[in-house]
């Protein structure tokens, strides 16, 4: 046991020497699975946190020039390693509140385990599973990317609204695309649709042909794809045009990448292809706003979950803000107030106002990039849809879902 | 029937090919070397994203640019053997083995630094398929690919068949303190080793590439098939391996076929189950492989 | 919050993870360090004793298999003995197989394990998981239910260790040795060679799956991610090659070391610039493979090389 | 000067000494056998040659030059072949690459040595092309000392070559040992079957317990009552415990500590 002590005490001045640094940050926990198999979306995601936070560090920061800074913490997709890094933006760097986690697996862990007893306020831009709706959270656990049973449904109504009544539909054996994939195939079956054929594929194969081979034997209008677009969607759309098995297309958001027209060629899917998303009407102002702004730092504003990543973060820095202090207590309470209505409305980028409305006691209400951010009693938000069509010119046709 | 061929069968033949030509390396690298190679689908990998720089940087076509792709392959994997897996030349298996499980946490790691996650393609837009006979469909792509596999394979055999080092190959796989007895220059044959498994597995990486995209667990994905495939060809038979290529190919796809009735056979989800049964099947029944190679 | 505090609470849930790990470190301990048998499919075992423990704690749920909410006791048990009677069943089918197809076979069992857990749906909730699983005292108040969690976890990590040096300073322990260095005289001498490795294989299996189980409560969460082979498998012999393989310290010391450095390395990184942080991510992985292999290079026995008797 | 030379030789594998003081010479032109009971250490004082154990004192000549420690590669090179007990040949490549392996390390074409080897195993010849995996246990022999030969060795080391082969077999053994003799190669095997292996000998030595405690011409070895009393019996001739246990670079556990 002598060893263990040495190495808890060695951890421990290891963390100290390093936390020693700039005492005038307000440190928030960035937490995401920036290893593991959703790699490629959460860099994106990550950016568009870090476009929230240096938008407040460049119009006067928290409080009293305070910085607001973000620490990473790597959740890779994994409750084990979710915990973890949980465990160390709460206890080592003491973060104030979290931005996060990524996937579903890694958010339940983390707040389950760590941040709920810790109390300690958490925000996820991208953890969509409904039972994250269902922990005992203690009005801690909020997150600003909407529960996939609004997906599905919104998805649903997409394609009866569009005349089709058979489909075909695969999902990626994970928690994201299995989740929405179960709602949607019950409420279509529930708007007098059929699903034809119902796989579930691996993702990470090279070819899909033969999955596509008996989706499409019961003759289906379309083929609704819950994917990942880099691990399977491209794949399976490629699979399907070359093999002229299916010629339509639906799929959920996490097939929404410039990628995807990329690699398969604007000829080939324009006008084929509709990605249902949670984001925000590309009419909005907010979202123009977070749209110029992201895409001048070079990233792309489309890109899964950007939106949800920044807004969670803007909020964040607002709630603090609100609450006057770094107290994740007050944090818990703040949060409410600043997210929704009654309020003047604060739009992305907006922190100097915003800090002049806190400061002058008046209630403020984010509307964000990816939506109106009200959050329901559970702490999820309602979801806003858009499809997102191909167009001839090689762009992203978007319009709101009704 | 039809279906078969061009859903099942023509996919099952590409993905086939790939897993052969892994397949082939991992077979001579744990026959010479006797060691299960872990960090082979990162070799794999590594290839297929050389060739997206290379194809981005020269603008050629992937396979104008497979040749040197594979000798960068070949010269960092020499490295890596020279500073990583030689000092352990002497030292029980589970070292190498150990070892090369380090090795694939850090080539992935360095290509996540230097290339970043995100999905890449070599080869973009769709390719229609051809029609021969009027009835198979394929599409020239996978033609590429079962060609290319069908030179590089011939390659190895001549190779392996008819020229000294070849010779001296086999001769190590089959008894490494032999052919020290025997004066055979060990090192050069590790060497030789080397280069033909590194190229390749860089050129399974560049024709998976050519068949779907470029990512960074696009060679893990596939190490346990190819392991699979190694053990059903028989360790260190290069033959064997691409017969245990083809076959895991074959049976992935071939398991979800609707055989009875209209629903898959086997739930897609298992799909990749099938390599693993084979193999652990194959293990406890015929631990030599399908064809009659080193012995357990 | 207190830094001090902090760091405390760090320091337990370190401690925590790293006991949890040396149980499974110990339990590869048993099959590689004493019998010599090349188990890699440790994730599979793993999954196995935290699917079951969870499901047997957690209260009834629309989207598994529950409700049974049995003691915490009587679900590490069950665990253990349905890992140990499907360890048993592979055992006796596989133990023959060489070092490195023993431990190919074992990687692929353990992903067909994993895959059957993954995929129906029905009993484990397929790829969402089994989400509130309850926590040994948790219902204390902070840090008092950490401190008696880690406190569990270091008993058994400590009556393993004390019972593993009882058997390996036994004639069982010294028969083990026996097989591992030289099988033909020990069968030569009219031991039951299969039936003693089968024992190893059939105990190391049930302390992974007891770590499984922990792993699931400790986390009040389990998925197919949390038993990816990369921090299932993989990671454990790292800490075993690293501690000392056949020495039951080493095994805690290289768990211990490694889990603190796979951990501990983030706080550093994490405090570069974001971008730099989020690239660095990727390098922390390879400084621990850089790790590995210079412990491989430098120290081939491990830290803590075996005590020869 | 004698071609090949163990001078008081000690060794082992790790710590394990098997060797205790090892004298043997071979001239030019002779044959020369060891024989002694079971873990005596004699196919060990084989691979003292080759570099394959770990030598703790006394040295190792051919043709007077310094041999100690040398990795078996550089043995070779220096033109000493040597054919293990068991795993002797490459059994999955053709009974002509075999041969062809053995002239790995001659520069230049091996063709004309190739047709002089075929021509001493005429059996060899029709079966050039098979896989030498497939051939029966005299023939994997031949194709072994065939691949030794092919290097036209200054000396060739012969670890137990009739060990589990039938005594039809045996005699071929014996009579192609003669005719590789013939051809003016030196030759040291080790022999279990030491009235055969005797009868063919120039000299021989007798090793007990990883040392040489008697040595005297073929002849005289045969007649001396107390080694035919020792070896000699016939009943004592157990070749196979030992070949199960002494591969090449592998360490025989028994040999050595099994000693009486």
């Amino acid at each position: 046991m002598k060893i263990l002590r040495k190495l808890a005490l060695g951890a421990a001045a290891v963390a100290l020497m390093a936390s020693s640094a700039q005492a005038a940050d307000i440190k928030v926990g960035s937490v995401g699975a920036v290893t593991g198999p959703i790699a490629e979306l959460v860099a994106a995601i990550m950016s568009g946190r870090n476009l929230a936070a240096s938008h407040v560090n460049a119009q006067g920061g928290l409080f009293k020039g305070d910085t607001y800074k973000l620490v990473l913490g790597d959740s890779a997709c994994d409750p084990k390693a979710g915990v973890d890094a949980g465990n160390k933006v709460v206890n080592v760097d003491q973060v104030v509140a979290i931005v996060g986690a990524s996937c579903s697996g890694g958010t339940a862990g983390m707040v389950q385990a760590v941040t709920i007893p810790a109390g300690v306020v958490t925000i996820s831009d991208s953890a969509t599973a409904p039972s994250i709706t269902d922990l005992k959270d203690n009005d801690l656990v909020y997150r600003v990317a909407p529960s996939d049973a609004y997906q599905g449904a919104a998805m649903a109504a997409l394609i009866r609204s569009r005349g089709i009544s058979k489909v075909a539909m695969t999902y990626a054996n994970d928690d994201y695309n299995s989740g929405i994939a179960a709602v949607f195939e019950r409420e279509f079956k529930a708007l007098g649709g059929t699903i034809t054929a119902n796989q579930v594929h691996e993702p990470d194969k090279p070819s899909y042909r033969s999955e596509l081979s008996t989706l499409a034997r019961g003759n289906a209008e379309a083929l609704v794809v819950f994917a990942y677009y880099g691990s399977s969607g491209i794949a399976i759309i490629k699979n399907s045009l070359e093999t002229g098995l299916f010629g339509e297309f639906f799929a959920a958001d996490g097939m929404f990448d410039d990628s995807v027209i990329e690699q398969i060629g604007v000829a080939n899917i324009a006008g084929k292809l509709s990605i249902t998303q949670s984001a925000s009407d590309p009419e909005d102002v907010s979202y123009k706003i977070f749209a110029k702004a992201f895409t001048a730092g070079g990233g792309n504003p489309n890109a899964p979950y950007v939106t949800h990543a920044y807004d969670a973060s803007f909020l964040m820095a607002l709630a603090i803000e609100k609450a006057g202090s770094a107290d994740r207590s007050k944090i818990r309470a703040a949060l409410r107030a600043v997210a929704s209505a009654p309020g003047e409305i604060i739009r992305p980028g907006e922190w100097e106002k915003a800090k002049a409305l806190i400061a002058a006691g008046k209630d403020i209400n984010y509307e964000g990039a990816s939506g109106n951010v009200d959050f329901d009693k559970n702490g999820d938000v309602g979801g806003l849809y858009t499809v997102n069509t191909v167009s001839a010119d090689g762009t992203w046709k978007n319009t709101i879902l009704r | 029937m039809i279906e078969l061929i061009n859903f099942y069968i023509v996919p099952g033949l590409v993905l086939g090919s790939i897993y052969g030509l892994g397949a082939i390396g991992l077979t001579l690298t744990f026959g010479i070397l006797r060691f299960a190679n872990f960090s082979h689908g990162e070799t794999m990998t590594l290839g297929a994203y050389f060739a997206w720089s290379l194809v981005s940087i020269l603008g050629w076509h992937p396979l104008a640019v497979m040749p040197l792709a594979m000798v960068l392959t070949v010269v960092v994997i020499l490295g890596i053997d020279r500073g990583f897996y030689k000092p352990f030349r002497s030292s029980p298996t589970i070292m190498l083995v150990i070892a090369s499980f380090g090795m694939m946490l850090m080539i992935r790691s360095v290509i996540q630094f230097f290339w970043g996650v995100q999905v890449k393609t070599i080869l973009p837009g769709i390719q229609l398929p051809i029609e021969i006979f009027g009835l198979i469909r394929i599409s020239p792509k996978h033609m590429v690919i079962v060609g290319s596999a069908i030179v590089l394979m011939s390659a190895v055999y001549y190779l392996l068949k008819y020229t000294k080092i070849g010779k001296a190959m086999r001769a190590m796989s089959d008894s490494p303190e032999l052919a020290r007895l025997t004066g055979i220059n060990t090192e050069h044959v590790i060497m030789a080793t080397w280069i033909v498994g590194g190229s390749l597995a860089a050129a399974a990486g560049v024709l998976l590439a050519l068949d779907s995209h470029v990512q960074t667990l696009m060679g893990f994905k596939l190490l346990l098939p190819i392991f699979a495939a190694t053990i059903l060809g028989g360790v260190g038979r290069p033959h064997g391996a691409v017969i245990g290529g083809l076959v895991i190919g074959l049976a992935e796809e071939l398991s979800t076929y609707p055989w009875i009735g209209e629903t898959p056979l086997l739930n897609p989800g298992y799909k990749a189950g099938v390599a693993f049964a084979i193999m652990v099947a194959l293990l406890i029944w015929r631990p030599s492989g399908l064809l009659r190679g080193r012995t357990t | 919050m207190d830094q001090t505090y902090g760091l405390f609470l760090y320091a337990i849930s370190l401690l925590t993870m790293g006991g949890i790990y040396s149980i499974l470190a110990l339990g590869l301990n048993v099959q590689w360090g004493f019998t010599g048998l090349f188990n890699a499919g440790i994730a599979g075992f793993y999954a196995i004793g935290a699917y079951v423990s969870a499901i047997l704690t957690t209260a009834p749920s629309v989207r598994h298999l529950g409700g049974y909410e049995v003691p915490y006791v009587v679900a590490f048990i069950a665990a253990m003995a349905v890992a140990g009677v499907i360890a048993w069943g592979v055992g006796k089918i596989c133990l023959r197989l060489r070092s490195d197809y023993l431990a190919i076979a074992t990687i692929g069992i353990a992903e067909i394990f994993r895959l059957i857990l993954k995929n129906e749906t029905w009993a484990t909730n397929g790829p969402r998981g089994v989400s509130m699983v309850p926590k040994p005292f948790e219902t204390l108040p902070e840090p008092y239910n950490q401190l008696l969690f880690l406190a569990m976890i270091l008993l058994t990590v400590a009556v393993i260790y004390w019972g593993l040096e009882r058997a390996r300073k036994a004639p069982w322990g010294r028969l083990m040795t026996a097989i591992r260095e030289n099988e033909i005289s020990a069968r030569a001498a009219g031991k039951n060679v299969e039936r003693y490795r089968l024992q190893a294989f059939v105990f190391g299996s049930m302390l992974m799956a007891l770590g499984g189980a922990y792993t699931a409560h400790y986390l009040k969460f389990i998925g197919p991610n949390a038993t990816d082979p990369l921090t299932a498998t993989f990671l454990v012999w790292v800490m075993l090659i690293v501690g000392g393989s056949a020495n039951n310290k080493g095994a805690i010391l290289g768990a211990m070391l490694m889990w603190t450095i796979w951990s501990a390395t983030e706080i550093l990184t994490s405090r570069l610039p974001d971008d730099l942080a989020i690239r660095t991510a990727y390098i922390r992985i390879f400084l621990i493979g850089l790790v590995l292999q210079i412990v491989l290079q430098k120290f081939p026995q491990g830290l803590l090389p075996e005590k020869r008797q | 000067m004698p071609t090949l030379e163990l001078i008081d030789l000690e060794g082992g594998y790790g710590d394990t000494q098997v060797l205790r003081g090892v004298n043997i010479h071979v001239d030019r032109g002779e044959i020369v056998v060891i024989i002694g009971p079971n873990g005596a250490g004699k196919s060990t004082a084989i691979k003292s040659v080759f570099g394959l154990l770990n030598i703790t004192g006394g040295e190792i000549r051919l043709d007077g030059e310094i041999l100690t420690n040398t990795p078996p590669e550089k043995v070779v090179r220096k033109g000493v072949c040597y054919v293990p007990q068991t795993a002797n040949i490459f059994p999955s490549l053709t009974v002509e690459e075999n041969l062809e392996m053995g002239a790995y390390v001659r520069e230049g074409d091996f063709q004309p040595r190739l047709a002089e080897v075929m021509d001493l195993f005429p059996p060899l010849l029709e079966k050039r092309n098979q896989t030498a995996g497939t051939l029966s246990g005299g023939q994997r022999q031949m194709v072994a000392m065939g691949k030794a030969l092919m290097l036209e060795p200054r000396i060739l080391l012969l670890d137990e070559p009739t060990a589990g082969l039938s005594p039809k077999f045996r005699g071929e053994i014996f009579s192609i040992v003669k005719t590789i003799h013939a051809t003016g190669t030196p030759i040291l095997i080790v022999e279990q079957n030491a009235k055969q292996a005797l009868s063919i000998a120039d000299r021989g030595y007798v090793m007990v317990d990883g040392r040489t405690v008697h040595t005297g011409s073929g002849m005289e070895l045969l007649e001396d009552p107390k080694v035919g009393e020792m070896f000699l019996g016939g009943g004592v001739s157990n070749g196979d415990a030992e070949a199960a246990s002494s591969t090449p670079g592998h360490i025989p556990a028994q040999e050595g500590s099994a000693a009486p």
